[in-house]
């Protein structure tokens, strides 16, 4: 958001919905209630989101719901989903087993 | 608006020494602010690091802390603050693969036990009873049936959301500029955005950040910053509890509730890391997860076929002794300080929030801190 | 660690199209690409491209890859493939993995073409075998040759869906309706228009209410929505498939780019998180520039031209060519690109409503809310004419970016002019000879060769025809609507398959002369 | 059955090589070198893990090695993307559960879980 949010602003109550139990991250099974919950819990970004609840930090590490979980959290906090800032990006961009990742290439680092 | 800005407390940083300080204040009946100059809680080391909640390999001087929080507080935390924590006591192996790294690991023993902490050294058979996933390398380690790990970011998060539940005032995005003394004592806190807050007390709780803004009251905690860098793999069968790290402190980690393993090491330069990731996120090496992941294959060699699905890198603030700077500064009322944790703040961050909570309102704590005072620092002749 | 001049990640349109611009000026380039195989989304492509000749018009996807191979091939462009980039560092060290080792290359410029990732949305059911993405269909049945399911319903009525579902009849599936949760078909007429002669209902103002099934897709229930994208209770329908298809958007997968340090956006006319470029693709990093959907989504048109761009600045960064012979070959490629960039579909109407044509004929409500223009609006636009003997009748009726029937034609019946996005007018004077060149020509399938009246009661139709099995001459069957009803009986009179056509078959039906201005399509 | 065997624009499928390959434990053939996940369709299977916590079915998805869904065990590894690994002959595939192999001794340690 790169601005000043005061977390004790009031976004309203918890009130549940019908499709709550919707699956969002299919890697890590968190669902639509966990998310909007989680958002009244206090987590207002997707970082924090992603570290509550683990949305995104399955295998596929958030390319699948990462969109779908920005839309309901933006919702939640009644604010759009340009105003959310999407996750870090990291390596390894697909999964790498630790005997390759470890396996480099011998090179002259600072060559 | 100066009366809404004003609480018993400000906490600058809502890392998890701030949210814990925070929580513990809010407890006690004190009403607290919290200023976080990122947009996340947490950002910092608090949801960056490896999750130990040691006391083995701690200096004698932090070890009191470390002691008192396993006993008195991490087993109740996740019931007290309502969120499973994934906290496990159960032990902490500090290994070995050579001579001199047993006589390191003796050492820390010797000093450990010499302030009452249950730890002690089992040789390689003993080793691979406690964990047969280990490989031959290993000669030897420090034991310690007490220590064990817990979810880092969750610990911090869950702090965060007890507090605010507890009418913590948090606010994200508010770097603060300077700190301002009132009739002799330190009071007002500034926000580059110009906003002012204003405290009986100020905790400064921002990591390495705590230096520019200390300084604006003139104190100096002598703290420099490393870039260090943690993986984690897909999810793996259950395979060992235990918290583990080496005697050179070069590799750590544990497996964690999800199944996933989170590791952390070093490559050797990172003193000399190049950052170029975004503000508030700061970007790894090339070089160094592939270094982790040899570390960690030669003392697990049955791991190489895990997949890494992430790595990531956080700031360290190491102290010129390499234990923090905890507490009041005597000449400077208002003031309390807990900074420079030195990448060992996490397993003793809830007691340093209890503690300080009880600084800050019964004016003592009730755990030996006085090894870890601001003004400890001296030249070496 | 080894140095290249330039490291392109992504051997797909635009990758491969900037590292070719920037090999032929002399640099030494590198492309990296995850997979077995290269040309990004081109491979699966199939069907005809639109545009203009620069364009590669009239071209099928696949075979604009193999044209773009032999041209990198022939530039010096060296491809690695099964080369999958894990990171972009500092000083643009890139981090790669092959077969079971990583390495890491430094370039001194990179260009990162790493394409978009399909958007999702969910439903109950959502997450059953059966429930894919378009994009996968696309994999399976083109570059694998599996069938993703017997009968698939599609989400979806942009081009992609559009494209896709008629890419499954074409693979031998059944597409049993084709749903979009908003009011009008997003992508173009004539793919839509293609598919609802065939039969495909659309059911526009619907969306998924729930996917059937325990261990896998077994049938699914649509249902209406309102204003509001709610479902409105009692409309719900139901179709027995085992497969649902998704193709509702892209975002772009500019993880790399943000990585690297790359100032970032969130711009939703792009489609998502994009890094800041300047108009020819390089990012707030110096050095690091991006091309293709990684930064906005578009079509692979123009995504090889954002490539070509990117190839032409790198070049002139690292000293290969002038200040002016960069703006030179700019200026060029930037009228490619907003040549590209008209129309009713251009990324600066995006989202507005537009009722009339650049020529002031108004768009078919038909053509929007049902795949199909209605015969009572057909009429109003220039490529349908009426003439004795053998003449086209081109039901394109929006102004999209192409122009290939122009060029078709011998005998200069059809012309379009200068912007190529005009719609076509059958020019009056001068006389069809039937060649077919134009039907085959069409991307949008939208031309046929008339005969309104052979004199014996009968008329003739010609239309182009992507399936198999291929009728047989003599044949009968039944002529179809544009809106897929049977509408009379018709025989097959002949069925044309030449080299120039590209597979496009052209079939012949004798038709009742009151059914030759609205048989379309023909089914045995 | 689920193979095209003739399409109006590609053509007849490439002449490949046929392999074998046992998919719990039942025989089974594919083309050498092609995606697993496409060789199983072929034989017409849908499922190809369990997930860890809700214990629901999922099969390919986006098939280009991004959502990770269709992953599988692979000649005794866990998590293999299946969409994006080649057949090869003799390969052993297991549905996967969690983060095991779907056998009915893990069945009854889950439902004891």
């Amino acid at each position: 958001m790169n601005t000043i949010v005061d977390r004790t602003k009031d976004i309203g109550e918890f009130i549940p919905q019908p499709d709550d139990d919707m699956l969002i991250c299919r890697c890590e099974e968190v669902t639509k209630g966990e998310i909007r919950r989680a958002v009244h819990d206090g987590m207002w970004t997707i970082t924090e989101i992603r570290r509550y609840l683990r949305t995104g930090m399955g295998l596929c590490q958030g390319q699948t719901c990462a969109r779908l979980v920005k839309g309901i959290v933006a919702r939640e906090l009644g604010i759009s989903m340009a105003e959310l800032e999407p996750a870090a990006a990291r390596s390894p961009m697909r999964p790498i087993e630790m005997k390759v990742l470890g396996n480099e290439e011998v090179t002259d680092l600072w060559q | 608006m100066a009366v809404v800005n004003k609480a018993d407390v400000v906490i600058i940083g809502a890392g998890i020494i701030g949210c814990a300080t925070a929580y513990y204040l809010t407890k006690r009946g004190k009403s607290v602010i919290v200023l976080e100059a990122s947009d996340n809680i947490g950002n910092g080391g608090s949801s960056r690091n490896g999750g130990g909640v040691r006391q083995s390999g701690r200096d004698p001087r932090e070890l009191p802390l470390a002691m008192y929080g396993i006993k008195e507080l991490w087993p109740g935390l996740s019931e007290e603050l309502g969120v499973d924590c994934e906290y496990h006591k159960e032990g902490n192996l500090r290994l070995g693969k050579t001579d001199k790294h047993l006589e390191i690991l003796e050492g820390l023993t010797k000093r450990a036990n010499a302030c009452g902490l249950d730890v002690r050294m089992v040789n390689a058979d003993e080793v691979k009873k406690i964990n047969p996933h280990l490989s031959d390398e290993v000669i030897g380690a420090s034991w310690c049936p007490t220590d064990g790990h817990a979810n880092p970011m969750i610990t911090t998060l869950a702090f965060y959301r007890k507090a605010r539940m507890s009418g913590a005032r948090f606010i994200t995005g508010e770097p603060i500029k300077t700190l301002r003394r009132v009739k002799g004592r330190v009071k007002e806190v500034i926000a580059e955005s110009k906003n002012v807050y204003e405290g009986e007390y100020v905790m400064v709780a921002a990591g390495y950040e705590s230096r520019k803004i200390l300084e604006t009251v003139g104190v100096d905690v002598p703290m420099h910053q490393e870039l260090m860098e943690c993986l984690v793999t897909e999810a793996q069968q259950k395979m060992f509890p235990q918290m583990l790290g080496t005697a050179e402190a070069d590799f750590y980690g544990h497996q964690s509730d999800h199944g996933s393993f989170v590791f952390g090491g070093s490559s050797g330069i990172e003193m000399n890391n190049k950052d170029i990731g975004p503000k508030n996120s700061p970007g790894n090496s090339a070089i160094t997860a592939p270094c982790i992941c040899r570390g960690i294959m030669k003392y697990f060699p049955e791991l190489e076929d895990a997949k890494i699905v992430r790595t990531w890198a956080g700031y360290i603030d190491i102290c010129q002794d390499g234990v923090p700077v905890l507490g009041f500064v005597d000449d400077v009322p208002g003031l309390v300080v807990a900074c420079a944790f030195s990448g060992h703040g996490f397993g003793i961050a809830p007691a340093v929030g209890e503690q300080m909570a009880r600084l800050i309102t019964d004016g003592r704590t009730t755990v030996d801190i006085s090894g870890l005072r601001y003004g400890r620092f001296k030249a070496k002749i | 660690m080894k140095r290249y001049e330039v490291i392109v990640v992504g051997a797909g349109p635009s990758g491969l199209s900037a590292a070719i611009e920037a090999a032929k000026r002399g640099l030494k380039v590198i492309v990296f690409d995850e997979n077995e195989k290269p040309g990004g989304q081109l491979f699966k492509q199939i069907h005809k491209f639109f545009g203009s000749k620069k364009h590669h018009a009239k071209i099928r996807g696949f075979k604009i890859g193999e044209n773009l191979l032999e041209e990198a091939n022939y530039a010096g462009v060296e491809v690695a493939l099964n080369a999958t980039v894990i990171g972009l560092y500092a000083d643009k060290e890139v981090v790669v993995r092959r077969n079971d080792q990583v390495f890491h290359y430094k370039g001194d410029c990179i260009i990162i073409a790493t394409g978009a990732a399909e958007n999702m949305v969910t439903f109950p059911g959502w997450t059953l075998p059966g429930v894919i993405g378009a994009g996968a269909a696309q994999t399976m049945m083109n570059l694998h040759g599996i069938k993703p399911g017997k009968k698939v319903l599609m989400l979806g009525s942009g081009n992609v869906g559009l494209v896709v579902s008629f890419q499954l009849l074409q693979a031998g599936c059944e597409v049993v309706a084709l749903v979009d949760a908003a009011p009008q078909i997003g992508g173009y007429g004539v793919h839509a228009a293609k598919l609802s002669r065939t039969g495909v209902p659309f059911y526009l103002s619907h969306t998924i209410a729930k996917a059937h099934g325990e261990d896998c897709v077994t049938g699914v229930t649509i249902c209406e929505v309102d204003s509001q994208f709610k479902l409105i209770a009692g409309t719900e329908k139901y179709f027995d498939v085992d497969t649902i298809c998704m193709a509702v958007g892209l975002s772009p997968m500019s993880q790399l780019l943000k990585m690297s340090g790359c100032l970032m956006e969130d711009n939703p006319k792009r489609g998502g998180q994009v890094p800041i470029i300047d108009e020819f693709g390089e990012t707030s990093v110096p050095g690091i520039f991006a091309a293709g959907d990684v930064s906005g989504i578009e079509e692979a048109s123009s995504a090889m031209i954002e490539g070509r761009m990117a190839g032409v600045c790198v070049a002139e960064y690292l000293g290969y060519c002038t200040h002016e012979e960069k703006n030179e070959s700019l200026a060029e490629l930037k009228k490619d690109l907003e040549s590209l960039r008209q129309g009713m579909f251009a990324p600066a109407n995006r989202g507005k409503k537009i009722t009339k044509t650049e020529e002031g004929i108004e768009i078919s409500d038909s053509l929007l809310k049902n795949g199909f223009v209605a015969e009572q609006e057909i009429e109003r636009y220039p490529g349908v004419v009426h003439k004795s003997g053998i003449h086209p009748v081109i039901e394109c009726t929006q102004n999209i970016p192409c122009n290939p029937c122009q060029d078709a034609c011998p005998k200069g019946c059809i012309s379009i002019g200068e912007n190529i996005t005009n719609l076509p007018v059958v020019e009056d004077e001068n006389v069809c000879i039937n060649c077919g060149m134009c039907v085959a020509s069409c991307s949008g399938q939208a031309i046929f060769l008339v005969d309104e009246d052979c004199g014996d009661g009968s008329a003739t139709v010609t239309i182009p025809y992507e399936f198999l099995p291929i009728p047989e001459v003599g044949e009968k069957g039944f002529g179809l609507g544009r809106n897929g009803e049977r509408l009379c009986e018709a025989t097959v009179v002949s069925v044309k398959s030449v080299k120039a056509f590209d597979h496009t078959n052209l079939l012949t039906m004798r038709v009742p002369k009151e059914y030759a201005m609205s048989a379309r399509f023909y089914a045995s | 059955m689920n193979r095209i065997e003739n399409h109006p624009i590609l053509g007849e499928p490439q002449k490949t090589e046929k392999v074998t390959f046992c998919f719990d434990g039942q025989e089974m053939n594919g083309n050498m070198g092609e995606p697993i996940a496409m060789a199983l369709k072929a034989n017409g299977v849908m499922i190809h893990r369990y997930t860890q916590k809700e214990h629901k079915p999922r099969g390919i998805f986006c098939a280009i090695g991004r959502c990770t869904d269709c992953v599988m065990i692979v000649d005794g590894k866990p998590n293999v993307r299946t969409c994006v690994t080649p057949l090869k002959d003799g390969m052993v595939i297991q549905t996967q559960d969690g983060v095991m192999p779907k056998t009915e001794a893990n069945e009854v340690e889950r439902s004891r879980v």
